[in-house]
């Protein structure tokens, strides 16, 4: 097919996909499946995190907090709108996250049991997504990689900011290093897991490739991440929970274990911690919001109705 | 800190201010997550942010101003109930959307005004918190009562929850209007306006808002009061129970 | 206190014990004033007291056996949520009343045949206990039964409600029939039965209960767990927060 | 009337009235009224204490505080149980309660704002309440004064368990302390309340105390009331906030100030602190509970017609 194949060289080239152009089916369904799921991810991500906002230890801590959930409700509608220019809306997206045919990061069926969970989210989680997302800046689709960029800035400053809440616990007491030690041996793997399985055990990977719409395998990306992440927990006194963890200087990067793939298996699955309430959360703002979408739709009518009286009243 | 404080009631003026700010931006951030929209999740937190913002220069300035060597931390998270100033309207529960805008609202328009006249303050310190702060709270209410008239305006139903909203609410509108000799004292020293003074804007701005909401302000004059002296409705102890658990479980531990 | 105490597992064990008894003592006093029925507000209340009773023993013997100089209540009111060992279960928020009967029934069917077989525990204290609680969880058991039975086959709506809760409530019960070190060691010294030995009394009974309340066991095997090592859900936070706040802020207070 | 003259004469003798005798209408309908507004009282007394017993400071006084609560939901039961034999349901009041045709204590819609307030409870409030409630135990309807038999007893030994508590804070920190001299400054004047105006602003009266089912004047009562409880102010150390109290060496009592009545007419009214969030728990516990009781009653017919059908299919 020469339009396709002309499609493939312009991204060969390096060249920016925008709304209007033609696309082949896949790509686009490929790009709405992604970007919508890491639009849901924003939105979920909200609630883990969120759980704690109440319960800040300063009043500072807690504006800092706050920002960044609004931040990330922020991120999560730059998602929504790029991925509307493939033609999905936004309702028919939440539709799909809340019967459950959407998925969302499998990270945030994950509970938060304590404050450093806070920290260790944004040094772990908000660390492992940037990792992820800092390529996608260069993808093939422009809506998508003009949202990154702006999300990727504000993504390497939450983690920065989560460092500092992990940094403050390991000087502190010996209750809150005990804190941050626990909540580092919880959040470690699923933390490894957020790059998904081995690429050989993945489908999709090397069609996204071609397309410039996924760029570095996972294992690649959870090295990076590995040996990026090491280093700052040695900095902090914590320990990584893994007996297999060790420098490689032969390969210049760690040797580490594996994840427990059958825990994030089951997760994927539905049978995480937190599962059943992050959707129910999500559902219930969805379902109890109703009158309220109701009613601000009906206003419009009416004060359209009424602009569009005012001249025939007049005449 | 530095600059000299003009009265006493000045420490006691700024903590009401910003127990109220607090308050209210804890009740808003329960929301975090669970609006009804997207963009509701977010205008929530940003007003819950500027009110955080806010309570954390008010009771700067109280802490100052009783030196007694606290801090805006610790006059949150130390105080029990009975030691806060707060509005009874900002400890009330959020309740569905609905009246978590009406209080918004409600507050809003007492607080706007209130911060004008108070960029005018004799005390400066008053003055530049007000400055700030005002720009702050003249959006909030153009947003609130941008979404009273369209929620009263809507459907049966979202008219219908909006007055529900506003009839529960008002008795605890009452309490933003009266003085005591504390208040007394700062207007006759310029430091903050007589509260009944406010009272004429405040229905200004609702006599516009629930005439386009299609809403009717109830009738009744009965006012809840008592959040000057530290008495409370029983929902405060709750929010503080959660609000103060680290600093009350980890004394002394930095974060 | 007094005698000999055989193994460290005791401790853990009575926490474990103690802790799920007051966490769930607490979520059925949540309900105080607020039962469908009279007749159901006071024997809520009823079995939270006796409930109440039980952590006070437990977690007397787990302070005696520890020997740190700690009592039931300081165990009970100056632990963080990682330090508590109750089982997920008792934590999980109460929903509607159906949902608190269900799991009161989810668990009196493991308590009971738990604790008739503590009564011949090689550890004389943890027998005593046994001997008192296990009359009381009988009685729990039998009421509960009975409610589950009712409320299933009652109207579509009990029933909807009934395996509504059942189905919620379900993956949080497989916890209880799971072991640790710790487990195998009180097994192995008399102290306690290996959990999965319970499993199959807890079987036959709900097997009769929901037969007769024509509601249906789901048929996944996935159970949450984490309890025995600290981690739980994120419920139980807020419940400490609000038990515990007296003792918090006001430290080393008599009450 | 002869018979009425009769009835009359039998409570003039000290006799007690039973369920299924003849009696005046107004006897009856004043009696469902009083004992109906009793039992209500014991249940909304229900929402300000239990509001205490997830936080209650220690694990026994959490005991003694449900087991308290569950003794005023069992006088409930017994007073309810009381009316019925007068010829109304328990549903019918209950209707009554919560569409606020029925009253029920004022004293209830003041708020419990600190552990300092259930001692306060227990010592003022149910002190009051055995002032009351202990003439009634000789009362002509037998019902209502076996039940108040059963009640006095307890509730003296609640009271005890309130004072208890203001003696543990009393002897306490600084801080306990002024916890127990606010709770008593709030309490004092709603428990002086609590015995209802001067009997002269009182209509009923009169007839009630012929009847036997009101036999002291509300005026006594509080009289008696403030001597009793000042001396143990005192002996707590505290301060009853009535700058009019004096002993008053002539009359071998105190003389003390007025409450503020408008404050106890627009409770009345239903512009007290917590009016609207009792009424709303009483209706909100009873609506979200209709399921329940429609299971309940619908198993009890189907287990009824099993019952009858066995025989049949037996044959």
């Amino acid at each position: 097919d020469p339009v396709e194949r002309a499609f493939q060289e312009r991204i060969d080239d390096g060249q920016k996909i925008e709304p209007k152009e033609w696309m082949p089916e896949g790509y686009r369904k490929t790009l709405i499946r992604q970007i919508s799921q890491h639009a849901h991810s924003e939105i979920v991500g909200q609630l883990p995190e969120g759980n704690w906002i109440t319960r800040a230890p300063t009043l500072e801590r807690k504006a800092i907090l706050l920002a960044k959930v609004q931040d990330e409700a922020g991120h999560g509608l730059y998602l929504y709108c790029a991925a509307e220019t493939l033609g999905i809306s936004r309702d028919e997206m939440y539709e799909q996250l809340h019967s459950g045919k959407a998925k969302y990061s499998s990270i945030f069926n994950y509970p938060t049991l304590s404050w450093a969970d806070i920290g260790a989210i944004g040094w772990l989680v908000d660390g492992a997504a940037i990792m992820n997302q800092v390529p996608l800046q260069r993808c093939s689709y422009g809506p998508y990689a003009r949202a990154m960029v702006r999300i990727c800035k504000e993504e390497s400053f939450h983690q920065r900011q989560g460092f500092d809440i992990m940094n403050v616990l390991c000087k502190g007491t010996e209750e809150q290093k005990a804190m941050a030690q626990d909540a580092l041996s919880r959040w470690w793997w699923p933390s490894l897991m957020m790059f998904g399985p081995s690429d050989n055990a993945s489908v999709h990977s090397a069609q996204s490739m071609a397309w410039n719409i996924k760029q570095d395998s996972n294992d690649e990306l959870r090295q990076k991440f590995v040996d990026q992440t090491v280093p700052q927990a040695t900095f902090l006194g914590l320990t990584v929970p893994d007996a297999e963890l060790k420098w490689n200087e032969e390969k210049g990067g760690h040797d580490f274990g594996q994840p427990d793939w059958s825990e994030f298996f089951e997760i994927i699955a539905g049978n995480g911690p937190c599962n059943r309430e992050r959707l129910e959360a999500r559902q219930t703002a969805w379902n109890e919001g109703a009158w309220f979408r109701d009613g601000l739709t009906a206003y419009a009518k009416k004060a359209a109705a009424r602009k569009a009286a005012v001249p025939v009243a007049a005449e | 800190m530095g600059a000299p404080i003009a009265t006493s009631g000045i420490a006691e003026f700024a903590l009401r201010m910003g127990d109220t700010c607090l308050i209210l931006a804890h009740r808003n951030s329960e929301w975090c997550g669970h609006a009804p929209a997207l963009e509701e999740d977010i205008a929530l937190a940003n007003t819950a942010l500027d009110l955080i913002g806010q309570a954390q220069l008010w009771l700067g300035l109280a802490a100052d101003a009783e030196g007694r060597g606290r801090s805006a931390d610790s006059l949150a998270y130390l105080r029990d109930a009975a030691g806060y100033r707060n509005l009874l309207l900002v400890e009330q529960p959020n309740g569905d959307f609905g009246r978590t805008v009406m209080r918004q609202f409600l507050f809003d328009a007492w607080h706007y005004p209130l911060l004008v006249a108070l960029k005018t303050s004799s005390e400066h310190r008053v003055a530049e918190i007000a400055e700030k702060a005002s720009k702050e709270a003249a959006y909030h209410l153009e947003r609130s009562v941008d979404l009273v008239v369209r929620l009263g305006d809507g459907t049966s139903e979202s008219r219908q929850r909006m007055q529900s909203a506003l009839d529960v609410l008002w008795p605890y509108t009452g309490e933003m209007f009266l003085a005591d000799s504390i208040d007394d004292e700062l207007a006759e020293t310029g430091i903050a306006p007589a509260p009944r003074g406010l009272r004429p804007a405040w229905e200004a701005t609702l006599g516009r808002a629930l005439a386009d909401a299609t809403l009717k302000a109830p009738e009744t004059t009965f006012a809840h009061k008592g959040s000057k002296r530290g008495v409370h409705s029983e929902h405060l102890g709750y929010i503080l129970a959660e609000m103060q658990f680290l600093q009350r479980a980890y004394p002394g531990a930095k974060w």
